[in-house]
């Protein structure tokens, strides 16, 4: 029971840097509050983001990722979410067909003016994962403990 | 008198009920007045086909239900052909009337009646019959002699006949029309 | 050129001279009419004011019949009203699968939307048809000054009637054209006559009429040419009566294009009847008739 | 038989003029094996050989992807393809791995092999493309049941697929046989080679498995000709195409009827293209 | 092993209130090569950035983790900070501790975990960075800007004026677009055109501005500061190096075209400057290509260069224009069967023009008038001797062509006189004879002699000739004898051939036919043979063995045989002679019926068993086709035939001996005089290039055919074909008088004015004439011109919607006196084809009564355009306010759906508007129908509910603005998108409203989206300003955070071709090893100046062949790694 308590999980969130980074800076700018266990990569465009990126977290023992950009038709680079919004329909399918739980893989659109939307977006998120527990599936957790052990721990 | 916007939620969920019967989008008119300005009845209506949507984007259904305008409407569609906004002003006339008839709304009688005897009139033939139909409406409309001075002119020129031509399935007429007419008043 | 036929009430009636001279016509160019056996009235503006069903019901039912009796063949409609509801009816059976089974429950009969609904304006303005009139045109009209008068159901709804053109639509024009006679560009053509408010609705219907003459008149028009009972009835039932009320002098009788067609064909109006027509319009023709004879 | 007989004699005809004229350079087929119920691929090279070609329900191996194994392309390819290896020919071309004309198609109109997994789903029995028939066209038989398997397994609570799988992937012994034996499986190094990158970890464990076999299922996704070659070559007998056939049906669902390989100017694989009114799920 | 340099910022307080940074710190130390760690006050300032630096020496660090603020934020500084060090800029990492960690938590303890997985994130990521190095490209300081008008000549000018090469390319013959046909521009009423006329010279004169009129864009290749544009300079048939600019050309010039630049409302020239100011001030001809008529014609005769000048009452020069070609006006004009006609543009309305009897006028008023004058040989005389065989059309027009050009030319003729099949095959009454000979004349008396009673093989023979010094024979004896019948008793007494009887008939020894006379065939020269039997009192009937639809001879002729008695017997064909006692008594016939059409689609007959029957018949003449006499050319020493016993002579009338050359009839058999003409003259350039060894064209030029589609002639005004007199049916029985009177001058006139002037151009040559610097080029082409840029100004401006077809209700553009506000434009202004006079089109009477409305396509999702086209409010306004000025006692009526004013004054303005007294109705127009000379709008005033209508003398429609057409295809050319309406797409609507989505190219004006011209030209300056700054540096500096192939690994699938949205990958061939072999394979390759670094490609590479720089597989998989501890 206090094992759950003390558990947080670890959250990919995949960021354009035109559009959602911007978001979640502006955010930090208001002062804007949400969960820690929220990390954000920064890529150019999300139609940079591999889905086999994805694959590699959840292997590494991430309890759920999330993917975001600009809106379509807003794409700083004309078309780039386009793809986006294709690789990842289908790509979240495929680990929902693989028995992972949709709600640990999403994609949003959030754009540079849309702090509020970025913050609740991620408040939800850590919430439902939270809710699911830590990440069992599609998860090697021998490469987790090997990597806690090499932590040199102080 | 001064009118009051604060319809009811439910009436605004029949109006949307109801242009919806109709395939129209309220919100896409921008009251231009092509449709008033083409319709060959305006002069003869109480409120403009515009105001007739007019009314209805604010959501005062009841003036329209009671208006004449729907009535008078002779359905030509000229007004749904010009619209620039694509909304089918002829249509929703339509629907309206078999709304108001619904609801026994009939503020131009005549025309509701003539309706009725026409389809009694195929009630009791599958054809309709000129004389049968003509007569009896000036009978129940009361107007007993309009256009009489027309039929001497008809009946010489054997443009009439007074044997009716008779669908040979009465019965499956009937059964079809009454199945139709459940839910509309019967004629 | 074969189809299956749907007179329509007004034929049997007011409308003999159409049906006349359709006969006369497609006889004379060889197109064959094969009439729906037990037809049912289409239910006009009355039905679908009043439920839209029962305009559906009644319609369904006729081109249910004319499917049974006639697979392959389009079904002819000279009435421009009959025409309208019957498409309308056509349409909506093809607009779904879930429509047309209400239909198919509706009528309880199999029907499943494939004949063609096509007016008399579309088989006799087909290329094959346009050339046998024009072979059997032996009394051209020459000269005549025709407005060819559409009316609201051969051209509205657009997608419902599918006219060549809204506003100014050419067909019957062209078709007139054959005939020696000379259609005039006038801006009527497809304005409302008033329908069924002639008898339902006089005050308000009687105007419309009124309008359309006067246009006809002020671009030369000598003759209305129509393709609908109704409409024909009401702009030769008013004239005279206008001419009386408002002291008018409109002089421009009524014909069936298909009159028109028939007498250039070598009918004679008495055959025809045109001295049926309430507004005289005999006279108008005879002295064209003659014209055009000598024309050939 | 005597009909598939008349095929195999017609084809060794053919394959002997092809040789003969030097419109080929080699003759990419069937071959007979010790075993009665075998062939293997054979590469007749000259006239006299043409007899080895074989030609009966035993020729099960898919052909296409032999063409690759020829870099230098001094001469035309004949090869003998059927439905599915002529899609597999079209994936190619369409993917710049051949030119259409240095390839000789030699057409043969398959009823289905002894392999029924492989044949069971097949669409396309006539051959899509072909630059001479053997025999003539057979009668298609319109698949009903393409994605009956998918729809099943999608039933399943998400736990259900995950042990499924997991079962799966326990046995997998990344033997890349699948990869190797794919037509679509054409690029120059595969992402599972690529341990430096660490799109692939060494480590033998069903995580590995299956990060291998899942992204290579989304890599083929999209372009798959559903030959089932990986499906019979895998010596755990993975079922293969019920990974692949996943992301097909979605293509299906989201973008329109799709199957791959049908013509030489196919439509942009999916991922490699997009429409500004596809669906968008992640407002 | 690298040397991580990690820097932890506090930010003040911004980021060390909200986390331990000492924890952060201490953490940091034991990450992988993490070799020095520190934690700062403020990492930007100053004296952090030094302390930075030293530990770089002093630590010898090789990459650098800044923890502090948002890389966006600060990445750049500390990447202008490393270029003063060891590390290369791009071997750093910037770990957001602060927007997206101090000040978004709470809780300090888990932030501070949360920091200190950023910034392992960022270790472990820069680990993994490379040194990058920006690449540069060089800029072509020259730009293009595509559309002239306002937009693109202010732009043209701003960039020129900041020192930079400009190329201005205009489609139209001038600069000045739209605006120079305004008249006023509202708010402030001034004079449009004197506000942009000098723009359009300032640009002319401008050293640093290229203007290419008459000109497009076809392709355009490369990348920002390298662009290669392809620019078509269309022809303009005048050479404007040497064009004064007078107006010479345009006075002589006879075709009346209509003026695009007036929108129809007047006529211009086919040769025309676009506008009086027009620049540059320098013709152009319209010419669409041939026209059918001269297309068409075997000679190619300029038909439609005489037409035009009789229009005009010029038929000297009309007649100089046939006579370019053949001295035959009067022949042809009456005899020609005229191809010309039967492909006039006139058929697809009403009936064909008249064209050969116009000819015939010409000739025919030359005579009358004593004016047939000589013909002029201009070229200095050869000695050349050259000897025509037969002075038929062939052989004589032959020697007219080579006398023009100065050869000694004899005639030899068979017959007494000369003229050949004209002379003794076709009869009196269709050409008097008279006009031939004094044609024939013209030829003499350019010194070609015609020796008559000389037959070839007999009286001459080549070798003779060419003993006596005659360089070149061109033979064209005609054919000159019949076909045979191949029945039965053919040769009894009484069966004449046809050509014979005629040449009888012809040559005066008026032959007796007897009372009965059949004609046997369905040519010309069986109607001939049958009307000259009539006229010589026989009672004839024609049989022919198919029916009346397939006879060859012309219509006309058929019609005249009938109209004059002769009878037909259709599908009936002779069997047998009967003659009793050697005279020929009667012929058996059989009926046919028509079987199947043959190869040439002529169904051929058929007999049918037992329909023999036999008619009485005294004379029988055949005319079932002619051949050649083959006996004098044999006898000549000629013997050269082709299976039809023809004379074996290719396309190029040459033979197989080098200086015998053959034509006409003789070549080809029986064909028509305009054929043979054409022969001659082909044969006369033949034997020029023979003689002079040149290799000139045979054929005269021509371009190809200007056919003009039926609905382009829908407004032109129907008129019948001019009707031709004849004299009395009795004389055309019994006399061999002309029938055909032809046309009076009157008639001639009206038939030449008939002409829709197809290509526009006539090539009458009346300009050539006219123009004292010779600057006509009549057979100029369109030019290709290559030119380099480094950026492109799109600025091609908008259209009026077409609202014709699309608003039947409006009359659909039946009524004149509906016009559009460009129209009213050009109404009102002064140099417009009304000189500024409002007056209606239709009867050009001042309109009183003038409605205007709005709207019309625009906000008309229905019919048009959803969008409002923002400048019609406006001007609406600014057209009534002209009305009430310019129009004493007028009213004017503004039909509106909202009023937009929205700008300087515009609110003012309209209100002024109202003041003058213009009455706004607010609703839309729903119909606009003509009665009794009015113009009735029936609309709506949705203010007061009511429908009203107005009668008016005129209506203008303030039509949408769409964009200008081709502007697709442009936009394909130069790769640059556009929305649904088809306008161009800025880059950004808000931030990047002149540049597009492909570098180096920007947009200006209304080819963007509707807008005003102040608008539109501070548009056209911003683009300017945009270019200026691209132009400022020698050279781009480009982003080396782009994508990289690695050939090994790319198996060029091409995938990431199609992801690529600035078109920057393509496939490359690369030479790589296979075993002993080089082979040859594609592999994709960035083009590092137009990558912009999205990394769509390297998202979509499967084997990860194409990566980002700065965001490689590699890079990101570390951080996810890290990410996940």
């Amino acid at each position: 029971m206090s094992v759950i308590k003390e558990w947080e999980p670890k959250i990919l969130v995949f960021t354009c840097n035109w559009c959602t980074y911007t978001g979640a800076d502006l955010a930090g700018l208001n002062r804007m509050k949400y969960p820690e266990n929220v990390r954000l990569v920064r890529v150019p465009c999300s139609s940079r983001v591999n889905p086999q990126f994805i694959l590699r977290a959840f292997m590494k023992g991430c309890d759920g990722v999330l993917v975001c950009g600009c809106h379509p038709g807003d794409c700083h680079y004309v078309s780039g979410n386009y793809f986006t919004r294709r690789r990842f329909m289908l790509m979240q399918r495929l680990l929902e067909y693989n028995g992972v739980d949709p709600a640990r893989f999403q994609a949003r659109w959030i754009s540079g003016s849309e702090a509020a939307k970025f913050r609740d977006t991620m408040i939800r998120v850590s919430k439902e994962i939270k809710a699911l527990g830590p990440n069992t599936k599609f998860r090697e957790d021998w490469y987790v403990k090997e990597a806690i052990a090499n932590e040199p721990s102080k | 008198m001064e009118i009051s916007l604060n319809t009811p939620a439910a009436t605004l969920a029949e109006i949307g009920t109801i242009v919806d019967k109709a395939h129209v989008e309220l919100h896409k008119c921008y009251q231009c007045g092509k449709c008033t300005a083409g319709c060959p009845m305006a002069d003869s209506m109480d409120i403009t086909p515009r105001e007739v949507i007019r009314h209805l984007q604010l959501g005062l259904l009841a003036e329209v239900l009671r208006c004449e305008a729907v009535w008078v409407c002779a359905s030509c569609h000229t007004c749904s052909a010009r619209c620039p906004n694509e909304v089918d002003v002829a249509h929703l006339m339509e629907v309206l009337r078999q709304e108001a008839k619904k609801r026994n709304i009939t503020p131009v009688p005549d025309v509701d009646k003539f309706a009725r005897i026409f389809i009694s009139n195929i009630r009791s033939f599958g054809k309709s019959h000129e004389v049968v139909l003509c007569a009896s409406y000036n009978v129940w409309s009361g107007h007993l002699f309009q256009d009489v001075m027309t039929f001497p002119h008809l009946v010489m020129n054997k443009l009439v006949f007074f044997k009716p031509h008779v669908v040979k399935d009465k019965t499956a007429v009937r059964r079809i029309m009454d199945k139709a007419l459940k839910g509309a008043d019967k004629a | 050129m074969k189809y299956s036929y749907f007179p329509g009430c007004a034929m049997k009636g007011a409308g003999k001279a159409y049906d006349f001279s359709i006969k006369y016509v497609t006889k004379k160019i060889g197109m064959e009419l094969l009439e729906i056996d037990d037809w049912n009235c289409c239910g006009a503006t009355a039905a679908h004011s009043t439920s839209a069903d029962l305009a559906l019901g009644l319609n369904a039912r006729t081109l249910a019949l004319a499917e049974a009796q006639y697979p392959d063949l389009e079904i002819a409609v000279p009435c421009a009203a009959c025409y309208s509801a019957l498409r309308s009816a056509l349409f909506s059976a093809r607009s779904s699968k879930e429509k047309l089974a209400k239909i198919q429950d509706l009528i309880e009969m199999p029907y499943e939307g494939k004949n063609e609904v096509i007016s008399f304006l579309e088989t006799f303005s087909r290329p094959d048809a346009m050339k046998a009139i024009t072979e059997n045109v032996v009394k051209p009209l020459g000269g005549l000054k025709v407005a060819c008068y559409y009316g609201c159901l051969t051209s509205r709804p657009a997608k419902i009637a599918g006219p060549d053109d809204v506003e100014n639509p050419m067909q019957m024009d062209d078709i007139v054209a054959l005939t020696g006679a000379i259609s005039v560009d006038w801006a009527f053509k497809t304005e409302c006559c008033g329908g069924a408010h002639h008898v339902s609705y006089q005050k308000g219907a009687v105007p419309l009429v009124d309008r359309i003459l006067r246009n006809a008149q002020a671009n030369g028009a000598e003759a209305i040419a129509t393709a609908c009972p109704l409409c024909c009835l009401n702009l030769d039932m008013r004239q005279g009566e206008l001419n009386k009320k408002n002291g008018t002098d409109y002089n421009i009788p009524i014909y069936y294009f298909t009159e028109l067609l028939a007498m250039s064909m070598g009918a004679t109006p008495k055959e025809v009847g045109v001295e049926k027509h309430f507004f005289p319009a005999l006279s108008l023709m005879e002295k064209y008739l003659v014209k055009g004879g000598s024309a050939v | 038989m005597s009909q598939v007989n008349e095929m195999q004699a017609q084809l060794r005809k053919v394959a002997a003029e092809l040789l003969e004229n030097d419109t080929v350079g080699y003759i990419i087929g069937w071959g007979a094996t010790r075993f009665p119920d075998r062939t293997t691929p054979v590469f007749i090279h000259e006239a006299k050989d043409a007899d080895k070609l074989m030609w009966n329900e035993y020729c099960v191996n898919g052909l296409a992807k032999y063409v690759l194994d020829d870099k230098i392309k001094a001469k035309k390819i004949g090869i003998c393809i059927r439905g599915c290896d002529s899609r597999a020919i079209n994936r190619l071309i369409i993917d710049n791995q051949i030119k259409r004309e240095n390839v000789y198609l030699i057409g043969l109109p398959c009823e289905g092999k002894a392999d029924k997994i492989k044949c069971g789903k097949c669409a396309h029995k006539n051959p899509v493309i072909h630059d001479v028939l053997i025999g003539d066209l057979v009668a298609e038989t319109p698949v009903t049941d393409r994605f009956k398997a998918v729809e099943d397994q999608e039933k399943l609570t998400s736990d259900e697929k995950h042990a499924y799988w997991k079962g799966v992937y326990d046995k997998c012994i990344r033997c890349f046989a699948c990869r190797n034996v794919c037509p679509v499986c054409s690029c120059k190094e595969c992402f599972a080679d690529q341990y430096r990158v660490g799109w692939q970890g060494k480590q033998n464990n069903s995580t590995e498995n299956w990060n291998y076999g899942l992204t290579r299922s989304y890599h083929v996704g999209d372009r798959c000709v559903e030959c089932g070659e990986c499906e019979r070559v895998c010596p755990m007998d993975l079922p293969l195409m019920l990974q692949n056939r996943k992301m097909l049906k979605d293509i299906n669902e989201l973008f329109g009827d799709y199957e791959c390989g049908l013509s030489e100017e196919d439509r942009a694989p999916i991922l490699g293209d997009y429409d500004l009114s596809d669906r968008d799920e992640f407002m | 092993m690298s040397r991580i340099g990690v820097f932890v910022c506090h930010c003040g307080s911004n980021i060390a209130s909200g986390v331990h940074i000492d924890k952060v710190v201490e953490a940091a130390k034991l990450f992988p090569n993490v070799v020095y760690c520190e934690d700062n006050k403020y990492t930007c300032s100053e004296p952090g950035q030094f302390k930075i630096k030293a530990a770089i020496v002093e630590h010898r660090l090789d990459r650098v983790v800044v923890c502090t603020c948002s890389p966006r934020m600060h990445e750049s500084t500390f990447r202008k900070m490393l270029k003063g060090t060891t590390i290369n800029p791009y071997m750093l990492e910037v770990a957001n501790l602060r927007e997206q960690c101090s000040w978004v938590h709470t809780d300090k303890d888990k932030a501070t975990d949360k920091a200190i997985s950023l910034v392992r994130m960022a270790a472990a990521k820069v680990n993994e960075n490379t040194s990058l190095f920006p690449s540069k490209i060089k800029v072509t300081k020259r730009a293009l800007v595509i559309g002239g008008g306002i937009a693109g000549m202010q732009t043209a000018l701003d960039i020129a004026d900041a020192g930079h090469q400009v190329t201005l390319v205009e489609r139209e013959p001038s600069i000045g677009g739209k605006m120079v046909m305004l008249d006023k521009t509202f708010p402030t009423m001034d004079c449009s055109a004197c506000i942009s006329t000098p723009k359009m010279v300032e640009c002319s004169s401008h050293p640093n501005i290229t203007i290419m009129t008459s000109s497009e864009v076809e392709k355009v290749d490369g990348y920002i500061g390298n662009f290669q544009a392809i620019i078509r300079q269309k022809a303009r048939y005048v050479d404007h190096s040497l064009c004064k600019g007078c107006s010479d050309c345009m006075d002589a010039c006879p075709v009346q075209a209509r003026n695009n630049f007036d929108l129809g409302l007047g006529k211009r020239k086919a040769v025309y400057t676009l506008f009086p100011q027009a620049v540059p001030n320098k013709a152009v001809i319209e010419k669409k290509g041939a026209s059918p008529c001269k297309f068409n014609c075997p000679a190619h005769l300029d038909a439609h260069g005489y037409m035009a000048l009789t229009g005009v009452g010029r038929y000297e020069e009309a007649l100089g224009v046939v006579r370019r070609t053949t001295p035959f006006a009067g022949v042809l004009g009456r005899v020609c069967f005229h191809p010309c006609e039967e492909n006039c543009s006139r058929n697809k309305i009403d009936q064909p023009l008249a064209i050969a009897t116009v000819k015939r006028f010409l000739a025919d008023n030359a005579r009358k008038s004593g004016k047939l004058g000589k013909i002029a040989v201009t070229a200095e005389p050869k000695d050349q001797k050259i000897a025509i065989i037969g002075s038929g059309p062939a052989g004589l027009n032959c020697a007219y062509m080579l006398a023009l050009e100065g050869y000694k030319v004899t005639v030899f003729e068979a017959l007494p006189k000369p003229g050949g099949m004209l002379k003794v095959g076709i009869p009196d009454y269709r050409l008097d004879k008279a006009v031939l000979a004094e044609e024939i004349k013209l030829i003499e008396d350019m010194g070609v002699e015609i020796k008559c009673n000389t037959r070839i093989g007999k009286d001459i023979s080549f070798k003779a000739l060419r003993g006596k010094g005659y360089k070149a024979f061109f033979i064209a004896i005609g054919a000159h004898t019949d076909s045979k019948l191949n029945v039965p008793g053919e040769d009894a007494l009484g069966v004449v051939a046809g050509v014979d009887f005629l040449r009888e008939s012809n040559l005066g020894n008026n032959p007796k036919p007897g009372k009965r006379v059949i004609v046997v065939g369905g040519g010309n020269v069986a109607m001939d043979a049958a009307r000259t039997a009539l006229r010589l009192g026989s009672d004839v009937t024609v049989l022919y063995r198919r029916s009346e639809a397939e006879m060859p001879a012309n219509a006309l002729e058929i019609d005249h045989a009938r109209e004059e008695g002769v009878k037909f017997e259709f599908l009936a064909a002779p069997m047998e002679i009967i003659s009793e006692n050697g005279k020929l008594s009667g012929v058996k016939s059989i009926r046919n019926r028509l079987g199947e059409p043959d190869a040439k689609g002529r169904r051929s007959p058929v007999p049918i068993p037992g329909s023999e029957f036999i008619l009485g018949v005294d004379t029988l003449i055949k005319a079932i086709g002619q051949k050649v006499v083959q006996e004098d050319l044999t006898a000549a020493g000629f013997t050269l035939y082709d299976r039809w016993g023809n004379i074996a002579a290719n396309a190029e009338t040459k033979t197989e001996l080098a200086d015998v050359f053959a034509g006409g009839d003789a070549q080809t058999g029986p064909a028509t005089v305009i054929e043979a003409i054409a022969a001659g003259n082909k044969a006369a350039k033949a034997i020029m290039n023979y003689l002079e060894g040149t290799e000139l064209p045979i054929e005269p030029y021509l371009m190809p055919e200007a056919t003009v589609e039926a609905d382009e002639l829908k407004n032109v005004p129907r008129a019948a074909r001019g009707r031709m007199p004849m004299i009395p049916i009795q004389d055309r029985r019994s006399t061999f008088k002309e029938a055909e009177l032809g046309f009076d001058e009157k008639t001639a006139v009206a038939e030449a004015l008939r002409c829709v002037n197809c290509a526009v151009c006539s090539e009458c040559r009346a300009c050539e004439t006219a123009c004292q610097s010779k600057a006509i080029l009549r057979e100029q082409e369109d030019e290709l011109i290559t030119q380099d840029f480094g950026a492109i100004v799109v600025t091609t401006g908008y259209e009026l919607i077409d609202w014709a077809p699309l608003y039947g209700e409006y009359g659909g553009g039946r009524y004149p006196d509906v016009i559009t506000g460009l129209q009213f434009e050009r109404l009102v202004n002064a140099s417009g084809p009304t000189e500024g006079h409002i007056l209606r089109p239709s009867d050009q009477t001042e309109p009183k009564n003038v409605v205007i409305i709005k709207c019309v396509g625009s906000r008309d999702e229905n019919k048009g355009k959803a969008y409002c086209s923002r400048a019609c409010c406006m001007y609406g306004a600014k057209h009534a306010h002209q009305v009430l000025d310019k129009i004493p006692d007028s009213r004017c009526y503004v039909f509106y759906m909202d009023v937009r004013t929205a700008g300087k004054g515009y609110e003012e303005f309209y209100g002024r508007t109202r003041e003058d007294g213009a009455m706004y109705l607010r609703g839309r127009v729903a119909k606009i129908y003509q009665e009794g000379g009015k113009l009735i709008c029936k609309g709506e005033d949705s203010l007061l509910g009511k429908a009203v209508t107005v009668e008016a003398d005129m209506v203008v429609l303030e039509t949408a603005m769409v964009p200008s057409p081709g502007v697709v295809k442009l936009a394909g050319i130069l790769g640059i998108s556009t929305d649904p309406d088809k306008w161009l797409n800025e880059a950004h609507p808000k931030l990047r409203p002149v540049e597009t989505n492909s570098a180096g190219i920007f947009l200006a004006g209304t080819c963007q989206g509707p807008k005003d011209i102040p608008d539109t030209v501070a548009q056209a300056g911003a683009a300017a300003a945009k270019v200026s700054a691209l132009f400022s540096n020698d050279e781009l500096e480009t982003n080396p955070m782009i994508s990289k192939v690695i050939d090994e690994k790319c198996s060029g699938c091409g995938l990431c071709v199609g992801c690529c949205p600035y078109t920057a990958i393509s496939l490359q061939e690369i030479e790589e090893r296979v075993g002993a072999l080089r082979v040859k394979r594609l592999v994709a390759s960035v083009n590092h100046a137009l990558c912009q670094g999205c990394g769509a490609c390297a998202g979509a590479c499967r084997p990860g062949a194409i990566d980002l720089q700065g965001f490689s597989n590699r890079q990101l998989l570390e951080e996810v790694d890290a990410l996940c501890l």
